[in-house]
């Protein structure tokens, strides 16, 4: 297997790897979200008790569940560079951060909102919501890190260590619906057997959830390739780029 | 650039293999290779921001070159550091002297953290001049004074490889004199001294090995 | 010309602890200051929030717990900050021992400085904010396995940000969070107590928390320094 | 061969004004923290003591102002802290121009970098405290007025304390006390107008904190520094 | 001990009166005068703690005297401080150059501080041979770069008296001829230099006054 995953260790290839692929990204990007918050936002039924606020339910999962695999993805990219000192790894983890805190921020900022019409407050102390508060402060320390080192190898040591160290937090986020009795909904899409919801909603729910699955992974591509030219600007291959393309 | 290394008999201590440093995209030395043996006493030389500092702290293992390794008894640094730690002393810019501590309980300190003989703590501050002030704090002391804390070391270490960050700053005339002398017999007794100084060193032209980093822009 | 091991773990471990007691009891003022921050905090609330006595006992274990946590945080400095300053921590970085154990007797004596003497003081700041009755044992156990706690993973902030210039606030940034789940742990272990109800949940993952920390966080804190130092 | 006083008193100003703000916004982190810092203190309150609104909703102004305060103690450091360890401090006291020009021009950059933020985030920690509406304005008027009034205080604690190694803890230990008429006058502001009824009384006394400190805290500063520095 | 001060044509621009310093109950210096005329450069002297920072930094206003005064025009400094921070330029140990600005900007403040001429502060770090570092964050430089961004200051200053506390640490030796010339140079001019280093001068011994603190024990 790593005889296989050998080639794309190599910056130059994982550069012109990934550009080829953006434009395909971009184009499934585009559909899926199309598709989805149509069918989300306009033919998907109302509920029958929340009405059309439910439809924030759409975005608001999905950004929920990606903000913790998001960051589970980043602390494996930073195990990876400090064990077995990839150094692409790194800049995969540093591309993750910033979208990952997004994320975040938006679960949070469309739960509030949602919270509004259902709970009456915008924001309640309970496990759940205060976990993912702390994710996203998590992230933002990752990212403080990041910049605060001026040598990006050793940054990415840095907040790889903290990311590790976060990842306490995950099962915290998980499961605290099941340990304490809190306002929050327990699972319900993500039972594996049988989703406790209506096939109309589900459906449109998969499909929105794909969408803004693979539109981080655009970001993340984009971003990925920024960071790979940052810490090899000293390589041959960059400089001709540079003078071939005039990036700057 | 290396210093020659003919002589066959001595015994390699170190290593520096094709080592490559860059800082803020500038080059400061490319593949350089040289090796220090027991005996030599190496002065790296050049004018300010050509690198030595990066140089020294890349061979005690205390930042990674960009390219390269140094080794010590054909091993990497980095994967044996403990037994290299063992035979290394290094002092940097920053003399490691606590301010809060007397000078002999920072030596005593020192000296214990790796692993040399205690005991002597008092006479050894005698060699360097501070008899007297033995119970002054350290933050009490001149700037000279204080350095000379953190250099009482060397006459007390058994490890055979010294590398120093500009060994004289702030140490007055006679202070040097007697560190040079220091230096030749620990040559003499089979350790090796890798140092940076832009004072001229008084030592016989043939004693001394010069690394010569020039300066290079870009 | 070898040398030759002259310390064992347990002195080189005895040396730190006894250099870094000394420097603490020379400065008199690094044990009294982190005690003297706690008390002032916790006397701030009755002042911020009014005198009445039910409003106070409802929120006195959260603040007497977020006093620790602050006044623990502002001592972190101490642990690895002066030490990289002044040349001390790249010569522990060369010496021949391991780090982790240098690294975990910085931390233990960074706790007997300062979270050892809030546990002593706890209880009588406890009875200014009239804290009910049934949770004085509570407060005790919580403190006691959860400011070592937070000395640990306070030491990983540290080590990540010493390198840093002006690294305070990013410190406060990194660790509160980490902080978060002994704050809840605590607060609520305590408050059960105060309804009489058995809290050994709460303080069963507290001591999780501490023996999970003890082990896992000198090795986080050895390889954060081993970066900042570079 | 005589100097000439190229500057005049405002220039010198605006000098140490612009400075201090390249200084900031170079390290970005330096505007981010001490905001960041003043979040998580409010937001760990609520953890410690729990979610029930109204118990919140009275504790609000308390916390709200407890967190400025701690926010812009530990931010304090940057002031003298650093520039005395690189010797720009020295440089500024033998400098022609009169010390309490720059040192008020320092602690205005300083409040421009953590007070002012802490104003704008203010309203919307408010929310998550459930603070009650008719407190928005004195919450505003009081952190508008009083943040500067911590600058300026802190200030003098900074100046005092920067020659003593590890003065952090010392530090709050000075600057606290100080601080606490302003902590009781605008949360009795606070806590009048969720009433209903007119704060001006306390507002005036902020306002005469204000400009008393504005006035007087340069030369106690000035004079401190001249003795840290000695 | 002072240095001769017959010379009544030249202005005299400094003087010690009577100075004691006393530090943890030893006395470092004791009635020392001595007066500094235009166009001297006098060196302070003395092994390592004999007190010659204690000299300076009393010399520049920055700590008081046990006892005695310093004197600029025949008023003391300490009540005529404005005046006389307008005559001087001292650098300390530490050199007042912030990590986190450039080169240029850290000069620029620097020089804007003291009220001289900041629009050639790009030429005056040609001088000092940081040219291309102009826009390097001054914690990306070398110890020596780094010092000889506070060093740069003396190229522009218009003030007549000068002290300076090891202005060499750190600084190669090429660097170190420029100083010397630079001083000698203001020296012509009508200014004066105060300083201690403890390499040799090299100038011409009738250019330097010596001033020498011995080491005393109790
Ligand atoms: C700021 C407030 C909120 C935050 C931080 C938040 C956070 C989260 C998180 C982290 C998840 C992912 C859980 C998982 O994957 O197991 C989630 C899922 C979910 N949230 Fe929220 N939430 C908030 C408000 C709300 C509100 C107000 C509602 C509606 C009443 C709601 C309904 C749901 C539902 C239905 C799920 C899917 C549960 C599942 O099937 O796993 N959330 N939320
Ligand atoms: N902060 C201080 N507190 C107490 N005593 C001090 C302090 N600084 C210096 N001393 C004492 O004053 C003496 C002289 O110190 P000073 O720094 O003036 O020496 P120096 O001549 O500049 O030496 P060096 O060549 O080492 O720089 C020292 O030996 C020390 O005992
Ligand atoms: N922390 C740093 N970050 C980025 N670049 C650095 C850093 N430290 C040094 N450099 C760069 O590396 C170059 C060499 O620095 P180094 O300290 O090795 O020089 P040096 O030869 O020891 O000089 P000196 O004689 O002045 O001590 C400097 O010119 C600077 O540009
Ligand atoms: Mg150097
Ligand atoms: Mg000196």
């Amino acid at each position: 297997m790593w005889k296989w995953l050998h080639p794309y260790a190599n910056p130059e290839v994982s550069y012109h790897f990934i550009g080829k692929l953006l434009p395909w990204l971009a184009k499934i990007t585009m559909t899926l979200l199309a598709i989805g918050m149509v069918w989300a936002l306009v033919f998907a039924p109302a509920d029958y008790q929340q009405g059309d606020s439910f439809r924030i339910f759409y975005i608001h999962v999905p950004t929920a569940i990606l903000s913790m695999s998001i960051y589970l993805a980043m602390a494996s990219a930073a195990f990876c560079s400090l064990v077995w000192q990839f150094r692409l790894a790194d800049a995969s983890a540093a591309a993750m951060a910033p979208v990952g805190a997004v994320i975040t921020a938006i679960a949070l900022f469309t739960g509030a909102a949602w919270g509004k019409p259902m709970w009456g407050t915008w924001w309640i102390w309970d496990a759940r919501l205060t976990s993912e508060l702390v994710l996203l402060f998590l992230y933002l320390g990752v990212i403080a890190l990041h910049n605060a080192f001026e040598d990006k190898n050793l940054a990415g040591k840095a907040a790889g260590i903290l990311s590790l160290v976060g990842v306490v937090n995950i099962p915290i986020i998980k499961y605290s619906v099941e340990w304490w009795n809190t306002l929050h909904q327990g699972a319900t899409v993500s039972k594996m057997s049988a989703p406790s919801m209506s096939m109309e909603m589900f459906w449109p729910f998969v499909i929105c959830f794909l969408a803004i699955a693979m539109l981080v992974t655009f970001v993340i591509s984009i971003r990925f390739r920024t960071e790979i030219l940052a810490r090899n600007s000293m390589r041959p291959w960059v400089r001709e780029l540079i003078t071939a393309e005039g990036i700057k | 650039m290396q210093p020659s290394n003919e002589q066959t008999d001595k015994q390699v201590l170190l290593s520096a293999n094709e080592l490559t440093c860059i800082r803020e995209d500038r080059i400061l030395f490319e593949a350089l290779n040289f090796s220090v043996s027991s005996g030599d006493i190496i002065q790296v030389e050049g004018p300010n921001g050509s690198g030595k500092t990066s140089l020294l702290r890349i061979l005690a293992g205390l930042s990674q070159p960009y390219d390269g390794s140094v080794l010590f008894q054909q091993q990497n640094i980095v994967d044996h550091a403990d037994a290299f730690h063992q035979n290394l002393l290094y002092l940097g810019h920053l003399p490691g002297v606590k301010g809060e501590m007397t000078a002999q309980e920072n030596l005593a300190f020192n000296l214990a953290l790796h692993g040399n003989d205690v005991s002597t703590a008092e006479e050894t501050l005698e060699e360097v001049n501070l008899l007297g002030f033995e119970d002054a704090l350290a933050s009490h002391l001149s700037a000279g004074q204080h350095r000379r804390i953190a250099l009482a070391r060397l006459w007390q270490s058994i490890a055979p490889i010294w590398i120093l960050d500009e060994p004289f700053t702030a140490i007055d005339k006679r202070g040097v004199n007697t560190l040079e002398q220091l230096f030749l017999a620990h040559a003499q007794r089979g350790g090796c001294v890798i140092l940076t100084t832009h004072q001229d060193l008084s030592f016989p032209e043939d004693k001394v090995k010069k690394i010569t980093l020039d300066y290079r822009f870009y | 010309m070898k040398t030759d091991h002259n310390l064992s773990y347990k002195s080189a471990f005895s040396l730190i602890i006894k250099r870094d007691l000394t420097i603490a009891f020379r400065h008199r003022d690094d044990i009294i200051n982190p005690l003297l921050f706690f008390i002032i905090v916790v006397t701030l609330f009755p002042l911020g929030i009014g005198p009445e006595s039910t409003t106070l006992a409802r929120i006195a274990p959260g603040i007497i717990w977020v006093a620790a946590l602050l006044s623990t945080l502002l001592s972190l400095d101490r642990l690895f900050k002066s030490d990289h300053e002044d040349g001390s921590l790249e010569q522990m970085m060369l010496s021949p021992h391991p780090i982790f154990i240098l690294v975990l007797a910085k931390i233990i004596a960074h706790w007997l400085v300062t979270g050892l003497p809030l546990i002593f003081i706890a209880p009588l700041l406890a009875v200014l904010l009239h804290l009910n009755e049934n949770s004085y044992g509570a407060l005790m156990l919580t403190l006691l396995l959860g400011t070592p706690v937070l000395s640990l993973l306070g030491a990983i902030g540290v080590a990540l940000t010493v390198g840093i210039k002006k690294g305070g606030v990013l410190l406060s940034l990194l660790v509160l969070p980490l902080y978060i789940p002994i704050l809840i742990f605590a607060t609520s272990a305590i408050d059960t107590a105060a309804m009489n109800l058995p809290y050994s949940g709460q303080l069963a993952i507290i001591a999780a928390l501490f023996f999970g920390s003890l082990t896992l966080a000198p090795f986080a804190v050895s390889a954060a320094l081993k970066v900042s130092t570079n």
